[in-house]
């Protein structure tokens, strides 16, 4: 792809990818948010827009990261950091956390991905048939279970392959579940049709973001 | 500001619309939504299917509503009680369907709704006529009946405690069908006892969190009949 | 049944029923008692032998009937009567009461019944096909799920049938779990060979006994 | 007098045979019952299933447990992390064999042993490697898994309070498994930061009613590791 590197664009940060994700979540969502940078969302909500973070080991309720001087070693969270409890807060058992999931009361959830297919079709959980253990954890739970599933992840691999695909190549975590792409280059709405483009960075062409997918991109009818 | 507390009870019954499934919580006259029964004949949806584990005794709450002909069907486990006259005069003169469950079936049937699984296997009521028609299976050597999530439209439920997030707890026996149901539902409606403030319950004694719950309102009516 | 009504004996009432039934059930036994005479056995077992009683409305640990001015209006029991709760008691919703009852948590189910056949089916929740609405309650749940059914009935209806029958004409409410029988003339195991009399009142023959039962009794091997 | 409290730990261990199946609770270090593991160790039993969330990191508890041979097969949903070096160094040898199931499916299927649920469709892991050769079926539109109750011989988990009848709270995040485990194993045995008297606990408040508890000890160890 030649012709994109003389492009005068900056792709988005993990922070700044956060933060456009976060942009998105209105006041009164309860929201399971992944490993990685689906964490760092919550870093850019705002308390007093009260949006209400789910952890799958039974926390509804989380609030920001403790200061280390007030850690409490009984609170963590699906990622096995040390959290808060807001006011308004509480504590079910796992059985209780996955009816919330799997019953669709999580208004969404926010994933990262290895690759997502033009149908929605969402791998983000084991990345190939070696003989490392397969880890699944409640991804497969999340991804069926939320009304909405977002995902945000890296417009492309470290080696430049598309992540937007016409059908996955990893092993799938659901199928035909995911609403919302955000990369680090535009934000993605998965429709009938496909990927639609709902915004981009500035500076990039709608022909140097396609060339960043291996899926046909559309814009906005 | 999140704020499910709502001061009217026509707030609290918008939306609800004819032919709506209800989750009825309560048990006996312990933890029944007396209010909100009232506020639903009030706003006036026909044509309902009820689920609740009795079928209204007496004159008023859901007997009242039975009786004005609003309820087309109603699923569950004890129809029957020395006062629950308006229903049986309904049944015998075959103007309300009844669909009899076993009451762990039926709890579980919702329980199933609000955590997303669809269908299970239960060995209650194999070879009886309660299982007639449905799918059977042998399991581990026990042999079950395959039933089906039993999710509401709307649950209209009696708390104890309530916040302006929609966690609830309950009192002593008034727990029943309550948090079941709360789950089950697409709309669920609480009236509380008391309303406290955000922070004030007990994280670890929550009993329903506010995921389950859209509306709460006050209704400080004091202890359930003797 | 001529030749019986002259042999001396005193069938048991209801409350000596329901003592001697009390009289098997051991200290640390989680139990739930049906309505009816199955009520009353908790009345003769002795607050210092403690067994549990479940009740299926969501209550563990109930204690005695309140006196009248101890009523608490928010604490009844499936029957719809006021009870207490014993220090250790809790409460649960319904659909973790019923995870108690058809997970096997319960030791000991006791209910009434119309009928029990010889292979241990029980009939206790519809006596015939009229048009009054049919009750199930947690019958069939309970007769399922406790780990012991002992059933606690008159030997025969009050027009003399018997109630212990070679196959049930009642609607069943589960089949082959009942594990005994108390009845105001003598106590039955239900095993592989059918109806076994573990004891007899005083003054009865077990040929007496027998013209009392449909189904063949057994003497212990 | 009901008394579930043991003072040993050889009484806690008492009857745990070779080739159990033990669910280890906890999630993370929080709610671990570290010293129901090293009793276990100590025990001896071996040719284990280990149901667990993880599959142990370090080199103690379950990491230990794995180390000296002691488990054949593993049932968890993420086995993975950068200490869980003794697990890996045994799969990638073949000397331990894993079922990895979806964190909810597992606490679900642990759920329907306890509640006598024998079987359940789910639509987690539908269209996915984890669903190969399982029973599929739509239902309400929803494609779904059949999903089998999952129970143990025994299970060991860590609680905040207990009394001699066998009642258990929890510490925050230190619920997570630990209520379900102790529902869906023929034995339970707790290990509980404090003992209190038999009601002290709030009967509104009891997570783990004491007819799922076997035997209880008591752990006073303080806080799970940072």
């Amino acid at each position: 792809m030649p012709e994109t590197s003389s492009v005068a664009f900056k792709p988005l940060g993990r922070a700044a990818m956060a933060e456009r994700l976060a942009r998105d979540i209105p006041e009164g969502w309860y929201v399971n948010l992944g490993i990685g940078i689906p964490t760092l969302v919550a870093d850019h909500v705002p308390l007093d827009r009260e949006v209400i973070f789910h952890s799958e080991n039974g926390v509804l309720g989380m609030g920001p990261a403790p200061a280390a001087e007030h850690i409490d070693p009984w609170l963590i969270n699906a990622g096995k950091q040390h959290v808060t409890l807001r006011q308004g807060g509480c504590f079910v058992h796992h059985a209780d956390s996955f009816a919330m999931i799997r019953g669709g009361h999580l208004d969404l959830c926010v994933l990262g991905a290895y690759q997502v297919a033009t149908n929605g079709d969402i791998a983000n959980w084991a990345t190939s048939e070696n003989d490392t253990a397969p880890a699944v954890g409640g991804a497969m739970d999340l991804a069926v279970g939320a009304k909405r599933l977002w995902v945000v992840m890296e417009q492309t691999t470290r080696e430049g392959h598309a992540r937007l695909v016409n059908r996955l190549s990893y092993p799938a975590t659901a199928l035909a579940v995911v609403k919302r792409v955000y990369t680090n280059l535009a934000v993605f709405e998965v429709t009938e049709r496909g990927f639609v483009v709902l915004d981009m960075i500035a500076g990039l062409s709608f022909a140097a973001l396609q060339a960043r997918s291996e899926a046909k991109l559309h814009l906005p009818s | 500001m999140i704020n499910r507390i709502v001061r009217t009870m026509a707030e609290a019954m918008a939306g609800i619309a004819d032919g709506a499934v209800v989750l009825l919580g309560g048990f006996g006259s312990v933890g029944q939504p007396q209010a909100l029964i009232d506020g639903l004949i009030e706003h006036g949806a026909k044509d309902l299917t009820v689920v609740a584990n009795n079928a209204g005794s007496g004159g008023e709450g859901l007997a009242k509503l039975l009786a004005m002909g609003r309820v087309r069907k109603i699923v569950c486990s004890y129809p029957r009680s020395p006062s629950a006259t308006v229903f049986e005069d309904l049944y015998k003169a075959g103007r309300i369907e009844l669909e009899l469950v076993p009451q762990g079936t039926l709890a579980e049937r919702m329980r199933a709704a609000g955590a997303g699984v669809q269908a299970f296997f239960t060995p209650t009521s194999y070879g009886t006529k309660l299982a007639a028609g449905k799918e059977t299976r042998e399991i581990n050597g026990r042999n079950c009946v395959l039933e089906y999530a039993l999710s509401g439209d709307v649950a209209l439920i009696e708390a104890w405690q309530g916040d302006r997030w929609g966690n609830l707890t309950y009192r002593r026996s008034g727990r029943n069908f309550n948090p079941v149901m709360a789950t089950a539902a697409r709309l669920t409606v609480a009236q509380t006892q008391h309303i406290v403030e955000l922070g004030a319950l007990d994280a670890e004694a929550v009993v329903t969190p506010g995921i389950f719950v859209d509306r709460v309102i006050h209704v400080p009516y004091g202890d359930p009949p003797l």
